[in-house]
C-alpha cells in the first residue's frame, strides 16, 4: 500500500533540486536509466520509478528502497537520459535525504561500509582499507568473508597494517565537522 | 630527451595500497618517459564514492581540499590515475565553477579561496599530453602476442560533457594508445559497462556478477588480456576472480593489467619490477625465444 | 509614484516584423514588465539612424533599446546584419565617449520570443535604473555630434569595402 | 493641420488598466488634436462610424486612434479613414492594449504611458504625406522547388488550373522519399503504384516545365516578380537524344562501386544510372565520381552501345533564368543519421546502439527498401549481414526524437505509424516471427491510425513493450536489445536478429542555405517556418512563397498532400488579380540632396537602388544620383540609416515622423 504523504509535496523535490541543480519534472519515464542500469536485477524498484515515487509525493517509498543504495553511481543513465536528467546524482541526492531524515535503510551492510569508509579518512585524512575493512566487518559482523583475499595482500604489501596519517588530519577532520554543522543548522 | 613533462600527481588512497602496482609502474613508466612527477602535498583522500553518495557538501569539500593544495604548490596540471579520484576532482571542479553558491559554502568549509585553475588529466589524457611519439619512440618490446580489451569502465569518460574526453559509448583513446606498443585491440561490447564499482566489499554478490559477464564478454571476442585505468576496475576484474571462478568453475581467468604495466612492458620493463607479480590472475609474457 | 522619485526614462526603437510582433505576443500572454519604456516603430532595424540614439538621449532618454530580428531571420534578409555592424562599431564609441554601454543596448527578439521581449526589457530598465538619470548629453552635445557623424562614414566606408 | 483622437476601451481590456477617458481628455490638448473620444469598440461598426462622421464634421485631416496593435486594425482605420475621404495615411495607431494595459497592473502608471504614446502618435500623424498604394503586375508562373509527393501534388494542382508550372528537383528523378516505401500507412496501398501515375503526369503535363538533377541558385526579386537563377547540373547526357532504354546502364562494367542512395546503401548502382526502374524523367545521369572515363580517359563502354549518341562526356552545368510569381517549397525531409558519431556533425550520436556498426542495426527506411517488392531483396524479408530471414526483429521509437541529450525535442510525428506498419509487414510475411516495438507514447492521431495500431496488436500479434531501450549489442550473432518495460516495472532483454531504429525524421540537408536563398524563415532545427502556426499555416511571412509538405514539419503522405494542394490554392490567390497592391512604404530619393555616393545601393538586401543619370538643358550629365525602384524596394530602410546626407527618406518612417516621436517622449 503506498501512503501520499503530499503534505510534504513540495518539500523533498524541491531539497532535491536544491542538491542536484535540476528539477524532478525534467524525467518523462523513458525508462532508458532502468534499462541500462549495471544493479538493475538487484533492486526492489527500478531507478526510473524513484524519480516518479518524488514526482508524485510518495516519498516515503522512494526513500525506504533499496535502489538508491544499490546504485552504484556509474552514470550510465545520466549519460544516456534522454532529458539530461542526471539520475546519478539525483541517487545521491535521495541517499542522502534519507539519512538526514531517519529513514531505516534497507541496504545496511552497504551503508555500514560507506560509514567505515568515511571513518577512515576523517581520522586519517586517507582511506586506510585495513581498518576500512576491519571497521566494515565489525560493524556487519560478516567476519569471515574475504579471509580468501586479505592476508594475501597484507603479504604482497597492499594493505599496510598500520594507516598513513596525513599532516592535515586536523584540516580533513574539520571538513567532516563543518559539514555536519551545516546540515544541523538547516534542519 | 627534450620537452619534457612536468605534471603534478594525485596518487588517491588506493595506490597506496591496494592498487601499490598501478603507483609502482606509473612512476616508472613516467620517470622512462622523462616526465617528472610531482605529489601533490600532503594530499586527502578524494572521498571516493562514499563521500558523495551520503553527502554532497562532503564530497565536494574533500574533493576541492585537494585542487587547493594543488593550487599552493603551483601545479598547472596534475594527473589522477584512479579513475575514481579523477571523476571526483574534475566533477566537484565543474560544480564549483558553474554554481557560484555552492563554490562559496566549500571556501568557507576549506577557509581558502579556490581558485581552479588547475587542469585534472586521466591517465589516458597524461599519455596523449606526453605524445604518441614519444611513447612509441621508447617502445623496444613489440607486445603483439597482446590481444587486448581495453576497459575504460564507468567513471573515466563520465559525465562525458564534463570530462570532454573521448566518445562515450564508443571510446578509442586507449585503443589507440595500446597499439603504440604492438598490442591488438579487440572490439567488444562492455567497454564502459560498470563492474559494480564500490560495491566490492558490501555486495561481492553484484560485483561477481558484472565482473563475469564484463570479463566473458572480452573472452568471446578474443582478447587474452584486459586493461584499465583504474584500481577499483582492477580491484573488482583480477581480484574478484578467485570469487567468480568458486561460484563459476568453468571460469576461464583472464589477467587484468593496468594501462601503465603494459607500457611498461613495451618499454622494456619486466613484470616485478612493475608489480605484475602482484596481481591475482598470473600474467607473463612469453619468453624470447630467439 | 511620488513626484520625485526618478524614473528612468527608455526609449526603444524596434523592428515592425519581430520584436514589435514579440512586444504584441508578450501582450496577448499577458505578461508584465515595467512601464517605463517607450517603443518607436520601423519597419526594420536596419533602418535605425545612430542619430535617432543621439535624438533620444537629448531628449532626455536614460536608455536607448535597439532590438529586431535574430540573425538570419530578418525579414529583409540582411537588414539586420547591417544593424549589427554599425552597433558594433557604435557601441565601442559611446563607451569611448563615457558613455556606460549599459544606456544602449541590444537585442534580438522573435515574433515568438514574447518572454524573451519581457526580460530584455526589465533587465534594461533595470540597468538604466542602477546607473541613474543620464545628465551627460548636455556636456557632450557638440562634440557628440561630429564623432556621430565621423562614426557613420567610418561605418559606410567598412560597409562598403566589404559589401 | 486639424487632427481627431479616437481612444478604445476595448471592453474591459483597455479600460480595466487605463483611464481612457483621462487619456483623451488630455489628447484635447496637445497642439493641432481638434477632436478627442473615447469609445467602448472602436473597430465595431458603431465605432468606425464614430470616426467617419468625426471626418466630415469637423473637416480632420488625420486621425489617430488609441486602441490594439496596428498588426491587428490598422487596416481597419485606414480602411475607414479613406471611406470618410481621407488619404489613409495619414492614420496612425497608439497600442494601447498589447503594449499597455495587458503588460502593466498599474493604472496610473499605464494611464500616463497611454497619454504618451498617443501624443507620440500624434505628433508623428502631423507629418505624415499622403502616399498613393503601389500597383505592381503578377507573373502568373509558379516555381516549386522539389519533386516529392507533395511538389508533384502542388504542380498538378497550379498547372490544372491553367498556370505555367516550373518544377526543379535536385536529383535525376521526381518522386522523393515516397518512392522509396513500400506500402503505406494506413491502408497498406503500395507506393510505388499509386505515385507512378502522378510522376508520369508531371512529365507529360503542356504546362509544366520539369527540371530534374537541377538546383536553384539565386532568388531575386518579391512576390509576383521573382527572377529565378537554376543550375541544371550536367547529366553527361543528352536528353534530347537519349531514349531511356537502358542499355549505358547495363553495360556499364563500374558495377560495385557507387553507394546506392536510393536502396539506403544496401545495394551498388552503376556508373550511369537511373535512380530507380520507375524514374522520371527516364534519362540516366553518370556519375562522374566513379565514373572510369573521368579517371582516366578510358572505357566509354557506353558510348559504343548507345544507338542514339547519347552520352556527352563534356557536357556543363547550365544556368537557367526564369521569371516566376509564386514560388512553392517542398524540399521535404531527411532521416537522422544513425551511423553518425558525434564529430560528424550537431547529431551527438547513438553510440549505444552502435553508431551503424551493426550490419543489421537499420533504418525505416532501410527496412522499406527491404519489405518493398521493387528493393534488393525483392520483398523478401532478408537481413543484410548474411541475408538469414530475421526470426526476431526488435523496432525501438523516438530514436533522435523526443531527445534534448542526442537528438530533437520535437515528436517526428509519423515513426509511431510506420513503426506499426513495419511490424505488421513484417508478421504478415514471416508467420512464425516475432515482433516487438519499444516505444514511449503511441501517437496515432488521423483518420483509422489508432484502428490501424490496434490491428497490429490484436491481429498481427506485434508486442508493444513500453520503455525505451538503453543498449543494443552483438553477442553470437544475436543483437542483445537491453529495455525495461515501465509498466511492468521489469527489465527486458531481447536477443533479436534485427533491430530497425524509428529515426527521426529531420529537415533536409542544406535546408537553411536554400531558406536564406529564397529569403525565407526557418526554426532552429532547419524546417521552414509559416507565418502563423494556426491561420496561416502554409504560407512563409516572405509575400509570395508558400510551404508544402515536411519541409515545414515532420508530416505524412495525407498531409502533405492537403498542404501541397492549399499551397497551390494560395498561388492561385495571388494570380486572381493581374495587378498586386503594395504598401506604400518604399523609399524615396532627394535628388536635390543626394551626392551619389551609392552607399545606399550596396546595403540594400533587394538591390532596388538604381543609377539615375541628371541632365542640364544640353543633355550633359551633371550628377549621378540614387533613384529607388518601388517594385522592387521593401521599405527596410537601410538605405535611409546608411545614407551619409540624409538624402533618402522611408514613406511613412521618415526621419522627420520619427524625431517628432522621440520630441514627444
Ligand atoms: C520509413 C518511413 C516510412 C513512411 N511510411 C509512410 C506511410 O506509410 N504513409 C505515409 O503517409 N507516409 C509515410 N512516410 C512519410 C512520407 O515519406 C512523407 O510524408 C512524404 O514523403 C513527404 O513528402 P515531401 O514531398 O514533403 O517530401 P520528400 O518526399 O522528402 O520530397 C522532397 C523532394 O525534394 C527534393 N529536394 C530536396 N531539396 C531540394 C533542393 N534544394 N532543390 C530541389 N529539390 C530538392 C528531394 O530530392 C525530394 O525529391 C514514411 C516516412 C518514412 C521515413
Ligand atoms: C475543448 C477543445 C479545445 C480545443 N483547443 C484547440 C486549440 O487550442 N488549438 C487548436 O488548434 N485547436 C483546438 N481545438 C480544435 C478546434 O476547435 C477545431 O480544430 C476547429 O474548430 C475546427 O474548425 P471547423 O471549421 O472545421 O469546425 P467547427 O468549428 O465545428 O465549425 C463548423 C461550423 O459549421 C456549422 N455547421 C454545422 N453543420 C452545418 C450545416 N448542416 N449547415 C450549415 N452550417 C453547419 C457549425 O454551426 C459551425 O459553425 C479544440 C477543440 C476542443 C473541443
Ligand atoms: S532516462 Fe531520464 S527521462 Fe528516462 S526515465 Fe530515466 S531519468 Fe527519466
Ligand atoms: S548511476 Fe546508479 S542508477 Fe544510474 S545506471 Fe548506474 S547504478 Fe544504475
Ligand atoms: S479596435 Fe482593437 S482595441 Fe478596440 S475594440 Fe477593436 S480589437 Fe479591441
Ligand atoms: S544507351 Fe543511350 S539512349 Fe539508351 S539510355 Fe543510355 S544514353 Fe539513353
Ligand atoms: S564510360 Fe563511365 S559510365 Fe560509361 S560505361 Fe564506362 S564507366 Fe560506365
Ligand atoms: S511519432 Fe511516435 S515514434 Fe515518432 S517521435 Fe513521435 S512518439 Fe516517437
Ligand atoms: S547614400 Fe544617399 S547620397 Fe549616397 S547615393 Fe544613396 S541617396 Fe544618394
Ligand atoms: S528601403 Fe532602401 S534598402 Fe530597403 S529595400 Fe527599399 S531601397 Fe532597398
Amino acid at each position: 500500500m503506498t501512503t501520499h504523504t503530499s503534505t510534504h509535496a513540495s518539500t523533498i523535490a524541491d531539497e532535491i533540486a536544491e542538491k542536484t541543480f535540476q528539477d524532478v519534472s525534467l524525467c518523462y519515464q523513458c525508462g532508458k536509466c532502468s534499462a541500462g542500469c549495471p544493479v538493475r536485477y538487484y533492486m526492489d524498484v527500478a531507478p526510473n520509478k524513484i524519480v516518479r515515487f518524488i514526482q508524485l509525493g510518495f516519498y516515503e517509498e522512494a526513500l525506504k528502497s533499496s535502489t538508491p543504495w544499490l546504485c552504484a553511481g556509474c552514470q550510465t543513465c545520466s549519460t544516456r537520459c534522454p532529458q539530461e536528467f542526471d539520475l546519478a546524482k539525483f541517487m545521491d541526492a535521495v541517499r542522502e535525504l534519507a539519512l538526514e531524515k531517519g529513514v531505516k535503510v534497507k541496504e545496511q551492510d552497504i551503508l555500514k561500509f560507506h560509514k567505515a569508509f568515511l571513518h577512515q579518512i576523517e581520522n586519517f585524512g586517507r582511506a586506510y582499507e585495513v581498518g576500512l575493512v576491519a571497521e566494515y566487518k565489525l560493524k556487519t559482523m560478516h567476519l569471515f568473508d574475504d579471509v580468501d583475499s586479505a592476508p594475501g595482500m597484507i603479504m604482497k604489501g597492499k594493505l599496510k597494517l598500520l594507516p598513513h596519517v596525513i599532516k592535515g588530519r586536523k584540516a580533513v577532520k574539520d571538513i567532516f565537522i563543518k559539514t555536519a554543522e551545516k546540515k544541523q543548522t538547516k534542519k | 630527451m627534450e620537452n619534457n613533462l612536468k605534471a603534478g600527481y594525485f596518487p588517491g588512497c588506493s595506490q597506496t595500497g591496494t592498487a601499490r602496482e598501478y603507483d609502482l609502474s606509473l612512476r616508472s613508466v613516467a620517470e622512462k618517459l622523462g616526465t617528472e612527477l610531482t605529489d601533490v602535498d600532503d594530499w586527502n583522500c578524494c572521498g571516493a564514492t562514499s563521500a558523495h553518495v551520503t553527502n554532497h557538501t562532503l564530497a565536494n569539500a574533500l574533493a576541492m581540499r585537494n585542487i587547493v593544495q594543488a593550487e599552493k604548490q603551483g601545479l598547472t596540471e596534475m594527473v589522477a590515475p584512479c579513475a575514481a579520484c579523477y571523476n571526483r576532482l574534475i566533477v566537484s571542479q565543474h560544480e564549483t565553477q558553474i554554481h557560484p553558491e555552492l563554490k562559496k559554502e566549500i571556501e568557507a568549509i576549506l577557509d581558502s579561496k579556490i581558485e581552479n585553475p588547475v587542469q585534472v588529466m586521466n591517465i589516458v589524457e597524461l599519455f596523449t599530453k606526453i605524445g604518441a611519439d614519444k611513447v612509441k619512440q621508447a617502445v623496444v618490446k613489440d607486445l603483439k602476442e597482446l590481444n587486448a580489451a581495453c576497459y575504460y569502465g564507468c567513471l573515466l569518460l563520465r559525465p562525458s560533457d564534463i570530462t570532454h574526453f573521448d566518445d562515450a559509448e564508443q571510446p578509442t583513446s586507449m585503443e589507440e594508445l595500446i597499439k603504440l606498443t604492438g598490442a591488438k585491440p579487440v572490439e567488444w561490447n562492455f567497454k564502459v559497462e560498470c563492474c559494480g564499482a564500490a560495491h566490492s566489499i558490501a555486495r561481492k554478490d553484484i560485483v561477481v556478477d558484472l565482473s563475469k559477464k564484463i570479463l566473458d564478454d572480452a573472452v568471446a571476442h578474443g582478447a587474452n588480456v584486459m586493461v584499465v585505468a583504474c584500481p577499483m576496475c582492477h580491484t573488482n576484474l583480477d581480484m574478484r576472480q578467485k570469487a567468480i571462478k568458486k561460484e563459476y568453475p568453468e571460469h576461464k581467468e583472464i589477467p587484468v593489467l593496468y594501462l601503465t604495466e603494459l607500457i611498461g612492458l613495451a618499454l622494456g620493463m619486466d613484470e616485478k619490477e612493475l608489480g605484475i607479480n602482484l596481481h591475482t590472475v598470473k600474467f607473463e609474457l612469453k619468453k624470447e625465444t630467439a | 509614484m511620488t513626484e520625485e522619485k526618478w524614473e528612468p526614462k527608455v526609449v526603444a526603437f524596434v523592428c515592425n516584423w519581430c520584436t514589435y510582433t514579440g512586444a504584441d505576443l508578450a501582450g496577448t500572454s499577458r505578461l508584465k514588465y515595467p512601464a517605463n519604456m517607450k517603443m518607436i516603430r520601423v519597419m526594420c532595424s536596419g533602418g535605425i539612424d545612430p542619430v535617432f540614439i543621439i535624438k533620444a538621449f537629448e531628449r532626455g532618454a536614460d536608455g536607448v533599446l535597439i532590438s529586431g530580428c535574430h540573425p538570419g531571420d530578418c525579414h529583409y534578409n540582411a537588414g539586420n546584419f547591417h544593424a549589427r555592424r554599425r552597433w558594433t562599431m557604435f557601441h565601442q564609441l559611446l563607451e569611448y565617449l563615457g558613455i556606460d554601454k549599459n544606456r544602449l543596448q541590444f537585442s534580438w527578439v522573435s515574433a515568438s520570443e514574447g518572454k524573451k521581449f519581457v526580460d530584455v526589457v526589465s533587465k534594461v530598465v533595470n540597468d538604466v535604473r542602477e546607473l541613474g538619470p543620464f545628465k551627460g548629453y548636455k556636456e557632450l552635445n557638440s562634440e557628440f555630434t561630429a564623432v556621430v557623424n565621423g562614426l557613420k562614414q567610418e561605418v559606410n566606408k567598412a560597409e562598403a569595402v566589404n559589401g | 493641420m486639424k487632427i481627431g483622437v479616437f481612444i478604445c476601451h476595448c471592453g474591459e481590456n483597455i479600460g480595466r488598466t487605463v483611464d481612457c477617458p483621462r487619456v483623451s481628455k488630455a489628447a484635447e490638448w496637445f497642439p493641432g488634436v481638434v477632436h478627442s473620444v473615447d469609445y467602448k469598440y472602436m473597430c465595431s461598426d458603431p465605432g468606425q462610424n464614430m470616426i467617419k462622421d468625426a471626418i466630415r464634421e469637423k473637416g480632420l485631416d488625420a486621425i489617430v486612434v488609441g486602441s490594439c496593435s496596428p498588426h491587428m486594425h490598422e487596416k481597419t482605420f485606414r480602411k475607414a479613414a479613406l471611406d470618410a475621404g481621407i488619404n489613409p495615411f495619414l492614420c496612425e495607431m497608439a497600442n494601447l492594449r498589447e503594449h499597455v494595459s495587458w503588460v502593466h497592473d498599474d493604472i496610473e502608471e499605464a494611464t500616463q504611458k497611454a497619454i504618451d504614446l498617443t501624443r507620440m502618435a500624434v505628433e508623428k500623424v502631423k507629418r505624415n504625406q499622403p502616399l498613393a498604394t503601389i500597383k505592381v503586375p503578377v507573373t502568373k508562373r509558379t516555381l516549386v522547388i522539389g519533386g516529392g509527393i507533395a511538389g508533384i501534388q502542388a504542380a498538378l494542382d497550379v498547372a490544372n488550373a491553367g498556370y505555367e508550372v516550373v518544377l526543379v528537383e535536385k536529383e535525376p528523378s521526381i518522386g522523393g522519399h515516397m518512392s522509396q516505401l513500400s506500402e503505406t500507412f494506413p491502408t497498406l496501398d503500395c507506393s510505388q503504384c499509386i505515385l507512378t501515375p502522378r510522376m508520369v503526369e508531371v512529365y507529360q503535363h503542356p504546362k509544366i516545365k520539369l527540371m530534374t538533377y537541377s538546383e536553384v541558385e539565386k532568388v531575386e526579386g518579391f512576390i509576383g516578380n521573382f527572377h529565378v537563377t537554376i543550375r541544371q547540373k550536367a547529366r553527361h547526357i543528352d536528353a534530347s537524344k537519349c531514349t531511356g532504354c537502358g542499355l549505358c546502364i547495363t553495360k556499364c562494367p563500374i558495377r560495385k562501386k557507387a553507394f546506392n542512395s536510393f536502396e539506403e546503401g544496401m545495394a551498388y548502382r552503376p556508373a550511369v544510372y537511373v535512380p530507380f526502374p520507375q524514374a522520371v524523367p527516364n534519362i540516366p545521369v553518370i556519375d562522374e565520381t566513379v565514373c572510369t572515363y573521368y579517371k582516366n580517359g578510358k572505357c566509354g563502354v557506353c558510348v559504343k552501345v548507345c544507338g542514339r549518341e547519347a552520352i556527352m562526356f563534356d557536357q556543363q552545368d547550365k544556368l537557367v533564368t526564369e521569371e516566376i510569381g509564386a514560388i512553392i517549397m517542398a524540399t521535404g525531409y531527411k532521416l537522422y543519421d544513425i551511423s553518425k558519431k558525434p564529430d560528424d556533425s550537431f547529431i551527438k550520436g547513438y553510440g549505444e546502439y552502435g553508431y551503424g556498426k551493426y550490419k543489421d542495426v537499420i533504418d525505416g527506411l532501410q527496412f522499406e527498401r527491404i519489405a518493398s517488392a521493387s528493393g534488393p531483396t525483392s520483398g523478401e524479408f532478408k537481413r543484410p549481414s548474411d541475408g538469414k530471414e530475421p526470426k526476431k526483429v526488435v523496432f525501438i521509437q523516438c530514436v533522435g526524437s523526443r531527445d534534448d541529450s542526442k537528438g530533437f525535442s520535437y515528436c517526428s510525428k509519423i515513426c509511431c505509424m510506420y513503426t506499426a506498419k513495419h511490424a505488421m509487414l513484417y508478421k504478415h510475411k514471416v508467420h512464425d516471427g516475432e515482433a516487438y516495438v519499444f516505444y514511449m507514447d503511441i501517437r496515432s492521431g488521423g483518420k483509422m491510425y489508432e484502428e490501424f495500431v490496434r490491428r497490429a496488436i490484436e491481429e498481427d500479434g506485434v508486442k508493444y513493450v513500453r520503455g525505451r531501450v538503453s543498449k543494443v549489442y552483438e553477442q553470437n550473432g544475436k543483437y542483445i536489445v537491453k529495455g525495461e518495460d515501465t509498466i511492468a516495472g521489469m527489465p527486458v532483454e531481447i536477443e533479436a536478429d534485427m533491430v530497425v531504429l524509428a529515426t527521426a525524421m529531420i529537415a533536409q540537408e542544406n535546408a537553411s542555405t536554400l531558406a536564406q536563398t529564397v529569403g525565407i524563415p526557418y526554426d532552429k532545427y532547419g524546417f521552414f517556418n509559416e507565418a502563423h502556426p494556426k491561420l496561416r499555416p502554409i504560407e512563409s511571412t516572405t509575400g509570395g512563397i508558400f510551404l508544402a509538405g515536411a519541409c515545414q514539419s515532420p508530416k505524412d503522405i495525407p498531409e502533405s498532400v492537403a498542404m501541397a494542394s492549399a499551397a497551390a490554392a494560395k498561388t492561385m490567390v495571388l494570380f486572381g488579380s493581374d495587378m498586386l497592391e503594395r504598401e506604400p512604404v518604399v523609399a524615396r530619393v532627394n535628388e536635390l540632396l543626394c551626392g551619389g555616393c551609392f552607399y545606399c545601393r550596396k546595403v540594400c538586401p533587394y538591390s532596388a537602388i538604381e543609377v539615375r543619370e541628371i541632365k542640364d538643358r544640353n543633355g550633359v550629365v551633371i550628377k549621378e544620383v540614387a533613384y529607388v525602384n518601388d517594385g522592387l524596394c521593401q521599405g527596410c530602410g537601410t538605405c535611409t540609416a546608411t545614407c551619409p546626407s540624409k538624402s533618402v527618406e522611408l514613406m511613412g518612417f521618415t526621419n522627420e515622423q520619427i524625431f517628432a516621436q522621440i520630441a514627444a517622449l
